[in-house]
């Protein structure tokens, strides 16, 4: 007997649980949906600014950055996706020194680990939050930051930007 | 011929306008050939309308379901998605597969899409819109609908590959236990209504559904026939042979372009033909609603197109389908096989014999009260 | 077919990156010259195309988890009607390599890239699949995913995020769009 | 029946046998139609590896087919054992309201013999899927 | 433990033990087993749980650290030591027969350093395909990539399994098949849906039922610990958040744990919340992508889309403080990287409300459905016996009724301060590691609740140096992540670079368990039940 009770027992149990899903499901046909429209949304769109998808050397009005060429972002970068290459003048005093000529950055190499502007010691990169950045070719994605015939910025100015912290 | 006036919107006035145009200036042969020729069109027409409309509806409405919003870029409102879709999949290259079957794997999608063809002109969609109608038409819908398994079977057996094979072993599983229930539910109202033919029965219950004649035995009979149909179309949670987080693609993993396209509208097509079916033999077809006694209630029903009252019950049927399909999680094969032979055929038995009695001893809902219906 | 009649709900063409490949890649393609019917019929069959992209998601790793993401509620691909991802390369259109690849992978992915049915496309997703990423230097990873099958869209990131495989993806329709379906000889 | 119906339905003269036909050609020509356009423009490739089974991107070992387990054919005879009664009970719920009580005696012999069938299936563990 | 000790100088005369980080025994590779099993079986405090099989080029001499624990209190470890000098043809012994867990890692020695373990039943390279040239781990690897081309043509694979079996004293070479001639084998992965990334199961059918699965690994190795050895501390980091993305912010803890204690850098009280909040968070972001998938396996796709729909929330607030979603470079050595933002506390706030909610309306949907209930009662069972033999911690381990919660038996960061319970069932099948998820959301949303308001001011990280250099030494830290426990192992020789740095990973445990659970079950079970066991294949492969 209590095979039977438990068949049926088992039945209505069964039944109600699947009718308490479908509850679950009916009440989420009504509620406001969640669903953030991208791209209809471009202009609302509020990306945080701590949000890093893309390295960027920022230039001032005159076109000077902060970079001395120094190489600790390209020394603390895990995977090698930072190359500066340097060169040697020199200045009028007759000093050598060492300028930044190229400052080569792979977007498609990052891994977003915040490393270089965490020890950069002059502030002179930062990471920003635009994140559309798909190409259609592999190349294009090797960056130069540096502004054609930037240079660097005098030491007494303030940083352009403060770092994102 | 005399047109309707009081029903000024179906299609039967076109129909019949039509057919007289035609016999008024051609001899009888070509009459027929030009009209057969007609049929075809419009089937096919309405096939695939109806697919592209049911797979729209159904991404949608799973997306409110799921708290987003579904296609909504391509057209307005997405409402050009399944177009899109139909475009890309017809010019989809269709990929030879090395080894297999090469005959059964090219006949496999005849078999689906020409079961559920054959099906889909057996369904009356209104008033005189309404091919196939055998003086045995249940009988003919059961054994017509089951060659789409062999479809589902052949394609998994004929493809060479292994979660083929499987979903293919589990479709033949899950085909013999179902057809019975569907079988059963639908006896049990031929019991109630004394008769196999579609016209008939739907006449028949123009003052009260079957669904409430036979109340008790029907209601059972109801939902048993839902639940097997759903089981029938292979769509979850009854979506064994498919199985997506198990089998990759089930029965149609190797099947690509246009070929694996036709077994995506099979899958549509039969959830409609399983809804109006059901609609037809429980919910009074293409009738509208109507009260004995009330003359202007009635009259305006009545004005109402009878499609529109098929196509609104169907779609009722359809949004319960989706619901329990985005609702639940997957059976696994014995609970299937569970739930069929030791759930819904004893209770199906036991059921069929409680309708007789209750029809014998006049107990149905017409003969209980006898002024109302 | 011009680029600027190339049009992407949303973002106007000219925001659009790298739109000099596309100006590119449309006067090579029409080097051979389409008279204006097919061009027509074309543009209809790209239209399909492009809007309707099942995705085969070769997933390894984390930029799977990310593409979880882009399916689920808060982005929702489907409103680019490319909720259907196929499992099997049969039926899908696009391959959406999201991890590192390997080189006992390696073999794998060409297997599965040759199984799809054309017109197919692939596309990068995140540093792994586009360089081999943070791995780039390990003796086991291949360099980039170009160098196993031809990659169409780079998205790059770790892992990208949803919007950003978004645009990657309306960047792949653009793509699409200014193909020639009919009209192409060598197809 | 109402006979408006009859009249307004022009289906009426046609035979519902050639109906069927019709519908069925249409199925036919659908798919014949469907595979021909798409034979003809869609683009064709050829690699070696094209039409090998998939299968996560490994090689299949051995042979794709393989035997239908017995507790499938189990279930298929049980199946064959209720279909033939489906056959026999349709004709009969046809007219059980002109039979009466006589004719549902007739038949719930029948039936508590297969239900009784079922049960002893039951009992033996037959429906046990394993 | 000076028992410990007396028994071990019992065992085998000649061991040396010295007192490190953990107490460490070196001794002879023949007398290993024996010593090993001696602890094992001491009834008093039985070391019966292997945490660490760590393989190690020691210069002149190949060998494997052991770290073992015992099963009721895992503080109390001891670390053993073998290695033989045979470069050629290194052979030790396996201790496979004691710790089920010991097969698939010394697999892994074997492809990585070419250590050949007797009487281990399946000597195959475990992540490496079988004709990969050089063993890549030991210090003279030849990294020419002429030797190891990139391969593009498909190979078959061939299901024969080389050993080395001690037969009467005597060395045998021999080899095994894996499967029977005429079985029905069907791979499920490496590209599937449900092996949750690129595991790769063969699997042996008989109709529906799964007779024998072989594992194989690798799609993803990435040789995580070999690029380790050229990278500094800090740039080490960033490996730990791509091994098991999914709890990327408790492995980071755990190396920076490792670090900090070896360089003795006191990490600040503020840091330390933040941890642990973050923590905690990532342990509910987890555990919810876990419990959708795990619905999603079982067909329900519409509980997957709510589970990620609730772990977007936890994105936003990660995405807010640290930039990132899934991979969010929160830890650093000495500290946290970012502070927290001003609206942290409460976004986090009405996030545990918002759960709290969700966790009931998860129990209606999908915790009692009848069809649910079906597919995970009593399906995939786990013995604590077997639980502990295969090592498999986190919410496996506890559903088979194993208390095996670092949080508890060695707290680290602020666990010793809240108070939560360790969710512990005894049931040990697939519903029972479901509920233990679920109830870890709530033991989760309950420590955070107990941090938020009382997060102190001052430094969020503490000074070090530009170059942080360990000691000479072996340092060891332990973790609980989402999956279980994950260890952090360096070897350092006073350099820049650790000598030799390993992770212990809780989900090779977790696969190692598959095919002894997934033996006779259904096919449609054995997806169910990865679903259940929540592993992430790339940390396994690292």
């Amino acid at each position: 007997m209590s095979s039977v009770s438990k068949y049926f027992s088992g039945l209505f149990t069964g039944i109600k649980s699947l009718l308490f899903g479908m509850s679950v499901t009916w009440k989420e046909l009504w509620t406001k949906k969640v669903t953030r429209q991208y791209p209809e949304n471009r202009d609302t769109l509020v990306i945080s600014d701590r949000w890093r998808s893309e390295l960027t050397m920022p230039h001032d009005e005159n076109n000077e950055h902060a970079c001395t060429a120094c190489g600790i972002c390209e020394m603390n970068c895990p995977n090698g996706t930072i190359k500066v290459i340097s060169q040697m003048i020199e200045t009028e005093d007759g000093k050598k020194k060492k300028i930044l000529d190229k400052y080569q950055w792979d977007l498609g190499m990052c891994t977003f680990c915040n490393l270089c502007v965490l020890t950069c010691p002059s502030d002179a990169i930062k990471f920003e939050n635009t994140f559309e950045n798909a190409v259609f070719n592999r190349e294009k994605l090797k960056q130069q930051l540096n502004h054609e015939g930037s240079k660097l910025r005098d030491k007494k100015k303030e940083p352009l930007a403060p770092k994102a912290e | 011929m005399i047109l309707n006036y009081s029903q000024p919107l179906e299609v039967t006035n076109l129909t019949s306008w039509l057919d007289a145009a035609l016999r008024s200036s051609l001899p009888e042969f070509w009459v027929l050939l030009i009209e057969f020729v007609l049929v075809g069109v419009a089937f096919l027409a309405a096939y695939a309308v109806i697919a592209l409309i049911l797979i729209y509806a159904e991404r949608k409405i799973t997306a409110f379901f799921q708290a987003r919003f579904g296609p909504n870029r391509v057209g307005k409102w997405g409402l050009l998605q399944s177009v899109a879709d139909m475009v890309k999949i017809l010019l989809k290259e269709i990929v030879k597969i090395n080894r297999s079957d090469r005959f059964l794997f090219f006949a496999a999608p005849f078999f689906m899409i020409v079961a559920s063809m054959a099906t889909f002109g057996a369904i009356a969609f209104g008033k005189g819109l309404h091919a196939i109608d055998f003086n045995i038409g249940v009988l003919y819908v059961t054994a017509v609908s089951s060659l789409g398994i062999i479809g589902v079977l052949l394609a998994g057996w004929s493809s060479n590959n292994k979660y083929s094979m499987i979903g293919a072993m589990r479709s033949g599983a899950q085909f013999v236990s179902y057809e019975l229930s569907a079988g059963f539910a639908l006896m049990t109202i031929v019991v109630l209504a004394g008769t196999m033919q579609f016209s008939t029965m739907i006449e028949g219950q123009r003052y009260c559904w079957n669904l409430f004649n036979g109340h008790i035995s029907s209601l059972i009979a109801f939902i048993i026939y839902l639940i097997s149909g759903h089981a029938e179309t292979n769509r979850g949670p009854f979506d064994l042979p498919e199985a997506e987080s198990e089998l990759t693609a089930g029965y149609h993993t190797e099947y690509s372009g246009l070929q694996f396209g036709f077994y995506y509208l099979a899958e549509y097509l039969n959830m409609f033909i399983i809804a109006s079916i059901a609609t037809a033999v429980f919910l009074g077809g293409y009738m509208p609603i109507q009260v004995k006694g009330w003359v202007a209630f009635n009259g305006i029903m009545e004005y109402i197109p009878s499609y529109i009252w098929f196509f609104g019950k169907t779609a009722v049927l359809i949004f319960l389908s989706l619901w329990v399909r985005w609702s639940f999680p997957r059976l696994r094969i014995d609970q299937l096989l569970n739930l069929e032979w030791k759930y819904l055929l004893p209770i199906n038995l036991v059921n069929i014999v409680l309708m007789v009695i209750l029809v014998l001893s006049g107990l149905t809902l017409t003969d209980l009260l006898p002024g109302w219906f | 077919m011009e680029l600027k009649n190339v049009n992407i709900k949303g973002i106007p063409t000219a925001e659009f990156n790298d739109n000099e490949y596309l100006e590119n890649y449309i006067k090579e393609l029409e080097a051979n010259g389409v008279n204006v019917v097919l061009g027509k019929i074309d543009e209809f069959i790209n239209w399909g195309r492009s809007n309707s992209i099942w995705p085969l998601i070769y997933a390894t790793s984390c930029c799977g988890i990310e593409f979880m993401a882009t399916a689920a509620a808060h982005n929702d691909i489907a409103r680019f009607g490319m909720e259907v991802t196929r499992n099997s390369p049969r039926q899908a259109d696009l391959m959406i390599v999201a991890g590192t690849m390997v080189h006992k992978m390696a073999p794998l992915i060409k297997r599965v890239y040759d199984q799809m049915a054309e017109p197919k496309y692939v596309l990068a997703m995140g540093a792994c699949a586009i360089s081999g990423g943070p791995f780039v230097n390990s003796y086991h990873v291949v360099n980039g995913v170009d160098q196993i099958i031809p990659v169409d869209v780079y998205v790059p990131g770790c892992p990208p995020r949803p919007e950003s495989l978004f645009y990657g993806l309306m960047q792949l329709q653009r793509k699409i769009k200014v193909e020639q379906f009919l009209g192409n000889k060598q197809r | 029946m109402q006979p408006i119906l009859k009249q307004t339905n022009i289906f009426i003269y046609m035979s519902s046998l050639s109906l069927f036909l019709t519908v069925f050609l249409t199925g036919i020509s659908l798919v014949v139609a469907g595979l021909g356009i798409a034979i003809l423009l869609a683009p064709k490739s050829f690699n070696l590896q094209k039409g090998e089974p998939y299968e996560c991107g490994i090689p299949t070992h051995g042979t794709s087919w393989m035997q239908f387990k017995a507790g499938y054919y189990l279930y298929a005879i049980l199946y064959l054992m209720f279909d033939v009664e489906t056959i026999f009970l349709f004709p009969w719920a046809t007219i059980v309201r002109d039979l009466g009580y006589t004719g549902l005696y007739s038949i719930l012999f029948f039936i508590v013999i297969l239900g009784l069938g079922l049960a002893y299936a039951w009992k033996k563990n037959v429906l046990k899927w394993n | 433990m000076e028992n410990i000790k007396k028994l071990i100088l019992n065992t085998v005369k000649d061991a040396v033990i010295e007192e490190k980080q953990k107490l460490t025994v070196t001794v002879d590779y023949t007398k290993l087993h024996l010593l090993a099993k001696t602890l094992r079986d001491n009834a008093e405090l039985p070391f019966d749980t292997l945490v660490f099989l760590t393989g190690m080029d020691r210069g002149e001499e190949l060998g494997v650290n052991y770290l073992l624990c015992s099963s009721k209190d895992l503080s109390k470890e001891i670390v053993l030591k073998t290695g033989t000098t045979d470069r050629e043809n290194p052979l030790l012994y396996s201790v496979t027969d004691l710790f089920e867990t010991a097969n698939y890692n010394e697999r892994e020695v074997f492809a990585l350093f070419g250590i050949r373990f007797i009487n281990n039943p399946d000597m195959r390279k475990f992540f490496l395909n079988g004709d990969w040239n050089g063993f890549p781990f030991r210090k003279d690897y030849d990294a020419n990539p002429e030797l190891n081309p990139l391969n593009l043509e498909s190979k078959d694979i061939i299901d024969i399994a080389p050993r080395i079996m001690e037969i009467d004293g005597k060395l045998v070479e021999s080899t095994v098949n894996i499967f029977e001639e005429d079985d029905y084998i069907i791979n499920i992965g490496p590209q599937h849906p449900s092996t949750h990334g690129v595991m790769h199961f063969r699997t042996s059918l008989d109709g529906e039922i799964v007779k024998k699965i072989d594992v194989h690994s690798g799609y993803i190795h990435r040789g995580i610990e070999k690029l380790s050895e050229t990278l500094t501390y800090p740039q080490i980091l960033h490996f730990t958040d791509r091994l098991d993305y999914l709890s990327a912010n408790i492995n980071r803890h755990g190396l920076c744990m490792a670090v900090e204690k070896a360089a003795e850098i006191e990490v600040p009280e503020r840091a330390q919340y933040i941890r642990t909040i973050m923590d905690e968070l990532n342990r509910m972001d987890s555990h919810l992508l876990a419990w959708a998938c795990q619905t999603n396996d079982l067909g329900a796709t519409t509980a997957f889309i709510y589970g990620m729909r609730e772990r977007e929330i936890i994105l936003d607030i990660f995405e807010k403080t640290c930039g990132g979603r899934l991979i969010i470079n929160q830890n650093v050595v000495g500290g946290v990287m970012f502070d927290i933002y001003d609206d942290f506390q409460k976004d986090v706030k009405s996030f545990i409300i918002y759960m709290c909610d969700k966790l009931k309306e998860y129990d209606r949907f999908f915790s009692h459905n009848v069809i649910a209930l079906g597919r995970m009662i009593g399906i995939g069972n786990l013995s604590k016996e077997d639980a502990i033999n295969y090592a498999v911690t986190g919410p496996a381990g506890r559903g088979s009724g194993w208390s095996c919660d670092i949080r508890k038996h060695i707290p680290y960061a602020l666990y010793d301060k809240v108070e939560f319970n360790e969710v512990i069932r005894t049931e040990g099948d697939s519903y029972a590691r479901y509920l233990n998820r679920l109830d870890e959301i709530e033991q989760s949303l309950h420590i955070i609740e107990q941090l938020i308001d009382n997060i102190p001011e001052g430094d969020i990280c503490a000074k070090t140096k530009a170059i942080i250099r360990l000691p000479e030494g072996e340092f060891y830290s332990r973790v609980e992540a989402c999956r279980g426990e994950f260890g952090v192992f360096i070897e350092s020789r006073g350099d820049k670079f650790p000598y030799r740095l390993k992770f212990r990973s809780p989900s090779m445990a977790l696969v190692s368990a598959m095919p002894l659970i997934c033996k006779n079950e259904k096919i449609s079970d054995f997806i169910g039940i990865g679903g259940s066991m929540d592993y992430v294949i790339p940390d396994i492969d690292r």
